[in-house]
């Protein structure tokens, strides 16, 4: 305690300060534009803090600072802002806000948002941002290609080594995060041994970038074989994350040829270094977890073969057993057959051979009784036939002699009919005559003369007479 | 005479007898004399075919009697 | 004379008077005689039939009489 | 004679015989022979048959004795 | 003889004369012959398959005895 | 015989002896050899799996049981 | 000293003995030796994932003095 010395009360000088603040700045409004970094957002109340800063366009450095807040009109602005652009009121952008300023006795300088500027849509952490990503892809096309939004490095098309095992830590030596990995990979509980080589170097304030790049050389230039690389940072605040934004640490991570893993510590940004690394996680924990699963995921594999092999082994088993038996079997029901088959065979043939010979025999016995039996009749028939043909002809002899007796007699009662009609005896019945000169029958009638003595024949009588005349006769009277 | 003549010849003798007196070209003195041959061989002939019927029939007659039945 | 005659030789000698009567080929002269030769081959073959007939009969007789059964 | 012949040749000849007698291309004269001769073939071949049945009847049965049931 | 005959031959022998006896193309004159050699045949192969038969189910039984279950 | 003999060589002489006596292209006479064979093969072929068996499982045994949870 | 068997190797021939015996294309006269090649390198691999660099040298020499080449 000094009494006498002059002196006021903290809350009298607070209230000084406030009243000036309060003359100077009560009731005004300004348009300023600065960089939002350190959000928080108090959701069930829609508070915003954060702070605001302005950096050096050339060195990236803060040159003005101040804690700001939002809430009631000023939060519904800020919602409405990233509405209308689309983009999160979050660090690293830069934006134009308006502002009131305010001075609480307690809680000290503070500004007020009242509205935003929606147009001011990028910050200008993240337009430095983009630059330097642009820089990278355009002044390292051999390690560093962009397609869409992805970045394609040298180190990320690396593969993961099957198994993680020796591991280059990239850390501070005061860094909590790299106690977090260590103790995260110590602590796994599959028994996974590592065996990490700690490589301590400054890991926040964004002008030591070059004593990080020289770690991760210092890391090549050991010549071991590490599986992958670590870097980690943990905890801090979020500028302190700057530094993993810059052009030389993102080249010197994109070209490294052994796989880098990042858990540099932040929730809410993804650095240039985690964007050119293999693989990005968010913690140091994070990257410890994610190489014990990849290993893990290795073991997993075998156990996968071994219950595989396991499981075929027993199967293969079963199924050559199974397919001796179903040899076996088919051999002694084949072979079964094959006497089966050899039997019944014998058997047909012995009743063929039986049968058959005594059908054989049978049917020639039926041949012979029937020839014998044709024999026994045919040779009566023809005896038979014979008789008969005997009988007829003599039947025939007696038959036609009697005819041919008729026929001769018929022929000479025709010359008897001849004769008969012929006999002069028969002529003279019908009153013709015969003249008889000296005794002589004439049938010419020149040599009888008148006065000559003829004699006519009659049937029964004979005249003798003198001739008296003679003329010729016509005979007309007779013709036909 | 008859007892040479063969019924053939005395046949051809009196169908010989039948031409001519058919053909008118025999004169009454001869036909007299034609006539009285005819009258001979047909006698024959009929005494011949008489006598063969006779003889054929008992031929006959025997075949029959010994006929085997 | 029989005794030298086949059967078939008797039959075909019958069988030719036969058709020489039918056709009145044989003259009334030996009518007879034919008629006489048809009659004794009638005879002979009726003989030789009924003979060989009874033969037959004979051999049949045997044959089933010794025909298994 | 039938020591020398087989069953197939007296079957021959028997057929052979019966198909003339058949045809009545048998003449009379040598009918009775032919009876006769297929009569003693018949005979052979019904001893023949006889005894091959036999011999067979007996192979069979100890055929049918010895099968396997 | 069977001792140098396989069941091979034996059985196609067998076979073969059961065909022709089968179509009947057997002559009574080898009848019984044939039938002699088929029922020899038969015995011969019926053996022959009998013993192979023991002894496949000889082994067979062996198999199924020491068959690991 | 088996001490030079692979399961595989094995298993494919009784997998053709199979097919042949499948196919009944196995004679008689050879039946009982090739079962026996077969048998021999079997009995090979079941002692060499029965035994890679014991084998595996003891390999597979000591695995899970030296499998580190 | 892990340029002999490294991880990828033994993973690599791991997933080779796997992928046969899947296939069933190991033959029974080998499945053993390839299940106790398998067993060998699930083993060292998860020796080694869980031991320190001393150990896995020790494990190392064991093995390359047994493996089967």
């Amino acid at each position: 305690m000094m009494p006498d010395l002059n002196y006021i009360k903290l809350s009298d000088l607070n209230r000084q300060i406030e009243e000036i603040i309060t003359q100077n700045f009560g009731g005004r409004m300004f348009w300023v534009v600065g960089d939002v970094t350190n959000h928080t957002h108090k959701h069930e109340k829609n508070y915003h803090y954060f702070d605001f800063v302005e950096k050096d366009p050339y060195s990236n450095g803060i040159i003005a600072k101040i804690s700001a807040s939002a809430w009631g009109i000023g939060s519904e602005k800020i919602y409405n802002f990233e509405t209308v652009t689309g983009q999160k009121f979050t660090n690293n952008i830069n934006v134009l806000l308006l502002v009131s300023v305010q001075f609480h006795s307690i809680y000290g300088f503070k500004l007020n948002v009242i509205d935003i500027d929606a147009n001011f849509t990028l910050g200008v952490l993240e337009q430095q941002r983009q630059a330097t990503l642009s820089r990278l892809v355009a002044e390292n096309p051999g390690f560093i290609q962009k397609a869409g939004d992805q970045y394609y490095t040298k180190n990320n098309r690396l593969n993961h080594k099957i198994v993680i095992q020796r591991i280059a830590l990239i850390t501070s030596q005061t860094s909590a995060g790299g106690e977090d990995f260590r103790h995260t990979l110590d602590s796994n509980p599959h028994g996974y041994k590592f065996q990490i080589d700690d490589y301590f170097t400054v890991v926040q304030g964004e002008n030591n970038a070059e004593l990080l790049v020289a770690k991760i050389i210092e890391v090549f230039n050991s010549q071991i074989p590490y599986d992958a690389v670590v870097i980690i940072r943990g905890g801090g605040a979020q500028t302190d994350f700057l530094l993993f934004d810059d052009y030389n640490v993102g080249r010197a991570v994109a070209r490294f040829p052994i796989p880098i893993i990042t858990g540099i510590g932040h929730q809410k940004n993804e650095t240039i270094t985690d964007l050119m690394a293999h693989s990005p996680t968010k913690t140091p924990t994070k990257a410890a977890e994610f190489i014990i699963a990849h290993n893990k995921q290795f073991e997993e594999n075998l156990l996968l073969f071994q219950k595989n092999i396991v499981i075929k082994s027993q199967q293969f088993f079963s199924y050559y057993f199974q397919k001796l038996a179903s040899l076996n079997s088919l051999i002694v029901n084949n072979s079964r057959n094959i006497i089966a088959h050899n039997k019944d065979g014998l058997v047909e043939i012995n009743q063929i051979t039986i049968n058959t010979s005594k059908s054989i025999i049978f049917n020639r016995r039926s041949e012979l009784t029937a020839m014998a039996s044709q024999l026994a009749s045919k040779p009566k028939i023809i005896v038979y036939n014979r008789l008969a043909d005997i009988k007829n002809i003599a039947e025939n002899i007696k038959t036609f002699n009697a005819q041919y007796l008729k026929n001769q007699r018929s022929y000479l009662g025709h010359y008897v009919s001849l004769i008969n009609l012929m006999s002069p005896k028969n002529i003279l019945k019908k009153g013709f005559a015969i003249i008889k000169v000296n005794n002589e029958i004439i049938s010419n009638p020149d040599g009888i003369k008148v006065g000559n003595e003829i004699d006519i024949i009659l049937a029964e009588t004979q005249i003798t007479s003198t001739v008296k005349d003679k003329t010729t006769y016509n005979g007309n009277d007779f013709n036909v | 005479m008859e007892t040479i003549l063969t019924y053939e010849a005395a046949y051809n003798e009196l169908a010989q007898i039948a031409r001519e007196i058919e053909n008118e070209s025999v004169s009454v003195d001869v036909l007299a004399e034609k006539v009285k041959r005819a009258s001979e061989l047909i006698v024959f002939c009929q005494t011949k075919l008489k006598s063969t019927e006779t003889e054929v029939n008992k031929i006959i007659a025997q075949m029959e009697g010994s006929k085997p039945k």
